[in-house]
């Protein structure tokens, strides 16, 4: 096997309303960021289970980052006031438990933040690469 | 097992520019259920679907993966492309190739390994995907119109014109609102009452609307096209029915010191009244609070003079029940209160007045029949001063004001400057504005003849502190164009009050579950593309209750909300997103988590019978999702632990497939 | 200040049986030695004076017990409910796991629950009686009678109780307590003012030791899901082994997840866990979590209290926040 | 001399607490004003010429002096600018900003008596010494 | 028979390193023993016996079988097999040992389970009689001695000394690679030894507990006893007496997708979860009662119907030490049994 430079699998799910088309305005305008990022399309922030970022790691992915409507902008309402609760905890536990905090992000990215979105991307591909291949929460069966 | 189809679209140069779509199209011909891989310049073109449809029918495909731009663009048309081709259109999945991927990166060898694992994933999804079937529900050809006023009107008008049955509730005796009180409308200054009370008859003569006048609403339950809501009609102790409005009763009755609220007080009503001459109905209402009869037993004069015998002391309050497909919220506004407004004297000086009391002033029907006559000592003012903003655009003091412009008030207090130097050549009137805000057809032009035509003087500064002495008003303030403090006095001072949203709205829209903001004006589900309806389905918002608006704005608003209502009503069935919230019973166990999660109120609770081992029964309370309402957000899926709630078209399932297939 | 004695609530039962305002008993019974104590029904006086024990071993929280006791008669049943499973009981109700209406429930005090495995520790081996008192005395095989001050062998629940007082009862027996000011947060503090390495080493040791068999998950009186989803082979997570680190991991993230906002604390997943792992150290950390983030919170307080993962604030902190507090 | 113009200009908007950026310009200050006719500099243009930069009329006039501190602006201000804060804020600029020792811990003793409360003097001592 | 000083032990534990993995009980974190690989500086337990059972060395909670990989639309199956090293393990008690006999019954009859036979091919055991049983034993029903526990070797240990007796050729051929620091000896230690435990048997709380009401044929007069209902009606249903449990042998089959490629493990089942022996149509036993009527049932009579009447319980007591209520076959046994058992 050759040795490649380290490439880390970064699984961000994006709200459909807000954080998708944030993802999409920053195509439209030609905004790079790294191809390790893949987008899930989700109907709002609130529908990612914790379990979903655990099958993630499990799989292989070193990051995973949730994005969602800024707060009082849920297309739902409320859907993200409960996603930031329910990753607030999830994510200090995740730390409690020793995993790197930094594996984690929510951000909030709207329909008209695609400059953000790119800027995000960079930066969470940049420190995830800084840490590393994901020790701490994988699945040596999945490994290739 | 799926038959999946993949389809790459090159869009041109755009994604073919940096992903080698031929080297996609291979790689995922080797994935799970994949029975054809292939590649077409345009897929969203006319002959890009019909190679799909084609393909669909050679290849018995089961599933379709399109890798192309965003399903934001394009998801639609290729769900549309899937039904025609005889497959389910939720069966489809786009792999966003452009957007997300060609558009971005500019290495071939990237962008082409990433795509491979977009289409990868899509496929992983699709592989799980179930047909999946909008759900219906009927709708009730009936719309609730909650208010009476010219918004109230307008909306019940413009819907019962289109052919269907609509009920007004009114809490006040008689519909009319605040336009009702109203003595000219700018800017062509038309009387109120001219051209607002035949529509209040028409209204009443409708054959298809109801009038719930001195009603309220108690509960509403249900959803978009089947509300059942609930009525309290107050007791009013006349036979409305029976009653001629002839008003004698009006005219006998003794207590005479009841504080007229049409005319804000100003003058004295008795305990029973007809708010006006045009109320509509016209019928008459005995207050409660002041009726000797009721309060004491003794006295009986109305029901004596009666001669239609309409008067009926036992009457009780009746809870009507009607369903609904549509309810209007058109609740309205009223002035803020002046009495915390120290600076301004309101509450010390019977002359400083309110915008909405100067109206009655001027108004022939008003407590002075139409001359201009100061409250404390009815003597014609002769030097009036106009304050503007008093309460609007106020940030620091919550308590007091509003932070929002009250956008109606520029255009009235030139109104009432303009009317008063018209009738009253001699009187002289000072506006103090901060700005002067005149954005509608006609209305700069309106201002502007206030101060050419009518000598108005307009000076740019506010209005600090009003004090009273002798009869006069020391009225201070700064002229920040000729930079002095200046010292009026004056004989009349009117504040253009703040408005707010009425303060019935809050409770309403908690029984609706329509959103509100901060300001507790109701939120509509887009600012700018759905503006008179509310984020909850088959609710809808016309007049002041949504935001400050003048009366052609209300007008507008209202036939808009009556269109939308139309639209809704015309419909014989509602059909849903199918992409909802599902509860699978068997695992519930009903502990409300979801319930308690969900913004829209979709999720509700019954005790079921299951079959438990041994042929043994269990009854067990479980959640089920109402479709009609569910609008597919997924939060009731993360609050439930035991994965009995799941989401259609978006299942945990396929959501671990496609993490699945991202990380592989 | 009289105690609370076994007599005491035989004769409580057997006063409600006899008025017929309930038809049979959750409690404690006998076992072969002093501590193995079991949840057992009684429906008669007889058989309660014969085998019903209350003391330093009734651990078991009978809240959960009532789902299933509450639908197997139209008749009420009557439960002995220590403080902390008071707490269980009114989350359960929360919840809607059982009808009131069919309980009785009869608050009783407690001076703490006694663990055999730290007497064990001091006496080792071949325990043949146990005799309750702030004195425990402790016959064993080889080495005749010992006594072991009750403080030092109290169950690591108990040391850091945290009420005395019960939420919920229909009759309480003996004086009311109140709610103490524990140290519960303590070890959870210790944990996180560790680095990210030593949390992980520490966790990696504790929970590698697992053996999934689900035993914290059937006793937890928060766990009453129809079917688990790590135990529902549609599910898509279900697993049945621990069949290695990241599935222990995984399992047990998930579960004090599932519980956050509505675990009572009671300290049962510990108690039971064969192991010992010490897991309430994960649901103490989101109780710690939520305190400090969104206000105090005790699950089970108060019944229809709406838990912290059921609701929100316009002004709750970011999850950026949430992991970068703890930085000193 | 720009810049340190710009540094008194921040450091006033910093010691007083107000944003002018928050006013909205409609003189309610001004209209308020008992002192407005005492007043060369009116507290609607004070907080105007800080927002500007323009404090140098400022810093000379004799209209620092004359603001009663009554509060009625702060009180009255629809937007909370508070006028009177920034009023101060530039009459201690000057007052620092001349290095002058108003009062000196000498003259303390003197100024002792039964009926001044010490507090008095110590804050003057606060604000008026260097 | 041969002998070595305590304070050699590690000397010893060195040599038979040097020919095998060696496994030892060793004291944990939070009063858990467990086997744990002998090195340098570790030392051995003085608990009377490991948290779980020594089954796992045969029979492990999961094991790997074998991999399924697909290349396109090919499968490759790729053998994982990792039962391939000798081992020692030292310091099995008596009631373990026996376990291995009730586990080998079931994985050794045809057809043989390879993966188990492998594994006990492989290893040897160094069993370790008992000096101070513990209340919650009760070998002694099933006819276990623990003063003379069987295994390739029998260790005995006084305060001073550590006797070591050959059972089998493979503990002859592993004793006799030991000579070089061992001694040979007489045998009135150990006999003294096995008196003295003898005694202590006669003491234990359930010294009286018999098997005599249950064993072959018993079916029917068990199957519907009133008295389930009432044993297993606190049952969490949890696995925890079957896992600590040294001969509960069930096991499932599953396949883990790895999104590369299918690895098919087994791993231990539990007849008290609900999805045991789950099938298409459905399970077979519905209730809890079911289930853990099963599991007694199989421990006291089909188990003995299938095996000349030998019963797969060995005594060892780790269920009545961990079930969380405290439930446990002797309280089954003893309300089964009737009054004499009591």
């Amino acid at each position: 096997m050759q040795v490649n430079e380290y490439k880390p699998k970064i699984v961000a799910f994006c709200c459909n309303w807000c954080s998708y088309a944030g993802a999409d305005l920053a195509g439209s305008n030609r905004l790079a960021y790294p191809a390790e990022v893949k987008v899930i399309r989700v109907p709002c922030s609130c529908r990612v289970n914790p379990m979903f970022i655990l099958r993630a790691f499990q799989r292989g992915a070193d990051g995973v980052i949730i994005c969602g409507c800024h707060p009082g902008d849920c297309h739902y309402t409320s859907g993200n006031y409960y996603t930031r609760r329910r990753m607030a905890l999830l994510f200090s536990m995740l730390d409690y438990l020793g995993i790197e905090k930094e594996r984690t992000r929510v951000e909030w990215v709207s329909a008209a933040e695609g400059a953000k979105f790119a800027a995000t991307m960079n930066d969470f591909v940049q420190t995830v690469t800084a840490l590393g291949e994901n020790k701490r929460l994988e699945d040596l069966r999945c490994k290739k | 097992m799926q038959r999946i189809g993949v389809f790459v679209c090159w869009c041109g140069s755009n994604i073919a520019g940096t992903v080698d779509v031929a080297k996609v199209a291979e790689a995922l011909k080797s994935e799970p259920g994949v029975v054809l891989s292939t590649n077409y310049q345009y897929m969203c073109s006319q002959a890009g679907q019909e190679m799909i449809k084609e393909a669909v029918k050679e290849h018995k495909l089961t599933g379709l993966v399109i890798c192309s731009c965003s399903p934001r663009m394009h998801e639609a048309t290729f769900r549309k492309t899937a039904a025609a081709a005889g497959i389910n259109p939720y069966m489809v999945e786009i792999a966003n190739i452009r957007e997300q991927c060609s558009w971005i990166h500019k290495d071939m060898e990237e962008g082409t390994e990433k795509a491979i694992v977009l289409g990868r994933t899509a496929i992983a999804k699709v592989n799980l995907n179930a047909p999946l079937t909008p759900g219906e529900s009927p709708v009730t050809k009936r719309a609730l119109v909650i208010g009476g006023g010219i918004a109230g009107i307008q909306t019940a008008l413009d819907i019962a014109d289109a052919g269907f049955y609509v009920d007004i509730v009114e809490k006040k005796p008689t519909i009319g609102g605040k336009m009702a009180q109203l003595d000219k409308t700018f800017p062509t200054l038309d009387c109120a009452a001219c051209i607002l009370t035949p529509k209040m008859v028409d209204v009443a003569q409708h054959e298809r609307i109801r009038i719930f006048s001195y009603s309220e609403v108690e509960s509403v339950k249900g959803f978009v096209g089947n509300f059942d809501v609930t009525i309290r009609k107050k007791a009013r102790y006349v036979k409305e029915d029976v009653c001629t409005g002839c008003g004698l009763c009006t005219e006998k009755c003794p207590q005479k010191k009841v504080p007229n609220e049409f005319n804000l007080g100003m003058d004295n009503r008795r305990a029973i009244y007809i708010p006006f001459a045009q109320a509509v109905p016209k019928v008459a209402t005995i207050d409660a609070d002041y009726c000797t009869m009721l309060k004491t037993g003794k006295c009986g004069v109305c029901s004596k003079v009666c001669t239609a015998k309409a008067i009926d002391y036992t009457q009780k309050d009746e809870f009507i029940e009607e369903k609904y497909g549509a309810i209007v919220a058109a609740t309205g506004f009223n002035p803020i209160s002046m009495d915390k407004f120290d600076e301004f004297a309101y509450s010390q000086s019977k002359d400083v007045i309110t915008s909405l009391e100067f109206e009655r002033l001027m108004n022939a029907a008003g407590p002075t029949a139409g001359k201009l006559l100061r409250p404390s000592d009815g003597v014609h003012p002769h030097k009036i001063v106009f304050v503007q903003c008093v309460g609007s655009r106020c940030a620091s003091c919550a308590e007091k004001g509003k932070e929002y412009c009250s956008k109606i008030c520029c255009m009235y207090t030139a109104k009432h400057a303009m009317l008063t130097r018209d009738k009253y050549p001699d009187t002289d009137v000072t506006v103090f504005y901060i700005d002067v805000r005149t954005p509608g057809k006609q209305f700069d032009e309106f201002y502007r003849r206030a101060v050419e035509e009518y000598g108005v003087h307009y000076i740019k500064g506010m209005v600090g502190k009003v004090s009273p002495e002798g009869n006069k008003l020391i009225v201070q303030g700064s002229d920040l164009i000729a930079n002095k403090q200046l010292k009026i006095e004056a004989d009349l001072v009117v504040l253009a009050a703040a408005i707010e949203p009425d303060k019935s709205a809050r409770p309403l829209a908690t029984m609706l579950t329509a959103s509100m903001d901060t300001n507790d004006f109701f939120t509509e589900a887009h600012p700018k593309l759905r503006p008179v309806e509310s984020p909850t389905a088959g609710i809808f918002l016309s007049g002041a209750c949504q935001g400050p608006k003048d009366i052609p704005e209300t007008v507008s608003q209202a036939g808009a909300a009556a269109a939308k209502v139309i639209g809704l009503l015309a419909k014989d069935k509602l059909t849903g997103n199918p992409c909802v919230a599902h509860s699978d019973e068997m695992m519930c166990n009903g502990c409300s988590s979801c319930e308690k999660v969900c913004p829209y109120g979709a999720i509700t609770y019954s005790d079921k019978e299951f079959r438990g081992p041994n042929r043994t029964t269990l009854i067990r309370r479980v959640a089920s999702v109402n479709e009609a309402i569910c609008q597919g957000c997924g939060c009731c899926t993360v609050a439930c632990p035991s994965g009995a709630m799941d989401l259609k078209g978006f299942a945990s399932k396929q959501i671990m497939a496609e993490v699945d297939a991202i990380c592989k | 200040m009289q105690k609370v004695t076994r007599e005491m609530l035989i004769e409580k039962a057997s006063a409600l049986l006899a008025e017929g305002k309930v038809d049979r008993v959750l409690g404690w019974k006998n076992g072969e030695f002093s501590y193995d104590v079991t949840p057992f029904v009684f429906t008669d006086v007889e058989s309660m004076k014969k085998d019903f024990v209350f003391g330093d071993f009734a651990f078991a929280n009978f809240s959960k017990y009532l789902i299933k006791e509450t639908k197997k008669s139209e008749n009420k049943v009557l439960v002995f409910l220590k403080p902390c499973d008071t707490y269980s009981f009114n989350q359960l109700l929360t919840e809607h796991r059982f009808n009131r209406e069919k309980v009785y429930a009869v608050g009783i005090p407690c001076d703490g629950m006694v663990d055999v495995s730290k007497i064990k520790e001091i006496v080792g081996d071949g325990i043949i009686s146990v005799e309750s008192g702030d004195l425990i005395k402790v016959e064993t095989l080889y080495d005749g009678v010992k006594e072991i001050a009750k403080k030092d062998v109290l169950a690591e629940r108990c040391v850091n109780c945290k009420s005395k007082k019960h939420v919920a009862y229909d009759e309480l027996m003996g004086e009311e307590g109140e709610i103490l000011d524990s140290n519960r947060f303590d070890e959870v503090a210790k944990l996180e003012a560790m680095t990210a390495d030593e949390r992980y080493a520490f966790w990696q040791n504790e929970l590698s030791r697992c053996i999934r068999c689900n035993a914290c998950r059937d006793v937890c009186p928060a766990c009453t899901c129809e079917k688990c989803v790590f135990g529902n082979p549609n599910s898509g997570v279900e697993n049945k082994a621990a069949s290695n680190s990241f599935e222990e991991k995984m399992f047990h993230i998930i579960r004090a997840f599932h519980v956050a906002g509505r675990c009572t604390d009671c300290g049962e997943c510990s108690r039971v866990c064969p192991q010992n792992i010490p897991l309430h150290l994960l649901n103490r950390k989101f109780i710690k979590d939520i305190n400090a983030f969104y206000g105090d919170y005790q699950a089970g307080e108060e019944v229809g209290s709406r838990a912290p993962l059921t609701n929100y604030t316009k002004e709750d902190l970011e999850p950026s926040e949430a992991v970068n507090k703890e930085e000193n | 001399m720009e810049n340190s113009k710009q540094n008194l200009c921040n450091e006033i908007v910093r010691r007083s607490g107000v944003n002018p950026r928050k006013c909205m310009k409609c003189g309610k200050c001004s209209g308020t004003c008992p002192a407005y006719d005492e007043m060369e500099y009116h507290p609607h243009q004070f907080v105007y010429m800080v927002e500007t930069g323009d404090i140098e009329p400022l810093l000379n006039s004799k209209s620092i002096y004359r603001c009663l501190t009554c509060f009625a602006c702060v009180d009255r201000c629809p937007r909370g600018v508070e006028p009177a804060k920034l009023v101060e804020a530039v009459r201690l600029a000057v007052v620092r900003e001349q290095g002058k020792n108003h009062l000196k811990a000498d003259d303390i003793p003197e100024l002792l008596d039964e009926e001044l409360p010490q507090q008095a003097i110590v804050s003057a001592l606060r604000k008026y010494s260097k | 028979m041969r002998k070595i000083s305590l304070s050699n032990l590690d000397k010893l534990f060195a040599l038979i390193s040097e020919k095998a993995k060696l496994y030892l009980p060793v004291d944990g974190k939070n009063g858990i023993a467990s086997f744990k690989l002998w090195e340098e500086g570790v030392q051995m337990s003085q608990a009377l016996n490991t948290t779980r059972s020594a089954k796992d060395f045969f029979f492990p909670q999961t094991e790997n079988l074998m991999e399924f990989k697909t290349e396109g639309k090919n499968i490759e199956i790729i053998d994982t097999r990792t039962e391939k090293e000798d081992f020692v393990i030292f310091g099995v008690r008596a009631c373990d040992v026996k376990s291995f006999e009730i586990l080998d019954r079931v994985f050794l009859s045809e057809p043989v389970d390879s993966y188990y036979a492998s594994r006990r091919e492989k290893g040897v055991i160094i069993s370790l009689a008992c000096g101070r049983p513990a209340e919650t034993c009760f070998c002694k029903t099933f006819g276990i001695d623990p003063a003379s526990p069987e295994g390739d070797i029998t260790a005995w240990k006084t305060a001073t000394d550590l006797y070591l007796k050959a059972n089998t050729e493979k503990g002859e051929k592993l004793l006799a690679s030991l000579d070089g620091i061992t001694e040979a000896c007489g045998e009135e230690a150990v006999e003294e030894q096995k008196k003295e435990i003898s005694a202590i048997m006669d003491k234990l709380p359930l010294k009286d507990l018999t098997t005599d009401k249950f064993g072959v044929g018993k079916t029917k007069e068990y199957f519907n006893s009133p008295a389930w209902d009432e044993l297993s009606s606190h049952c969490l249903g949890c696995g925890t007496c079957t896992f600590v449990c040294p001969t509960c042998q069930c096991y499932d089959v599953k396949d883990f997708n790895t999104g590369n490629g299918v690895k098919r493990f087994r791993c231990w089942d539990s007849c008290m979860y609900s999805d045991f022996t789950l099938m298409a149509h459905g399970n077979s036993r519905l209730s809890q009662k079911e289930r853990f009527r099963q599991r007694f049932m199989h421990k006291l009579v089909y188990y003995p119907d299938n095996n000349n009447g030998m019963f797969s319980c060995v005594g060892c007591g780790r269920c009545l030490a961990k079930c969380p209520i405290s439930m446990n076959i002797v309280k089954v046994m003893k309300t089964l049994g009737g009054k004499e058992n009591d």
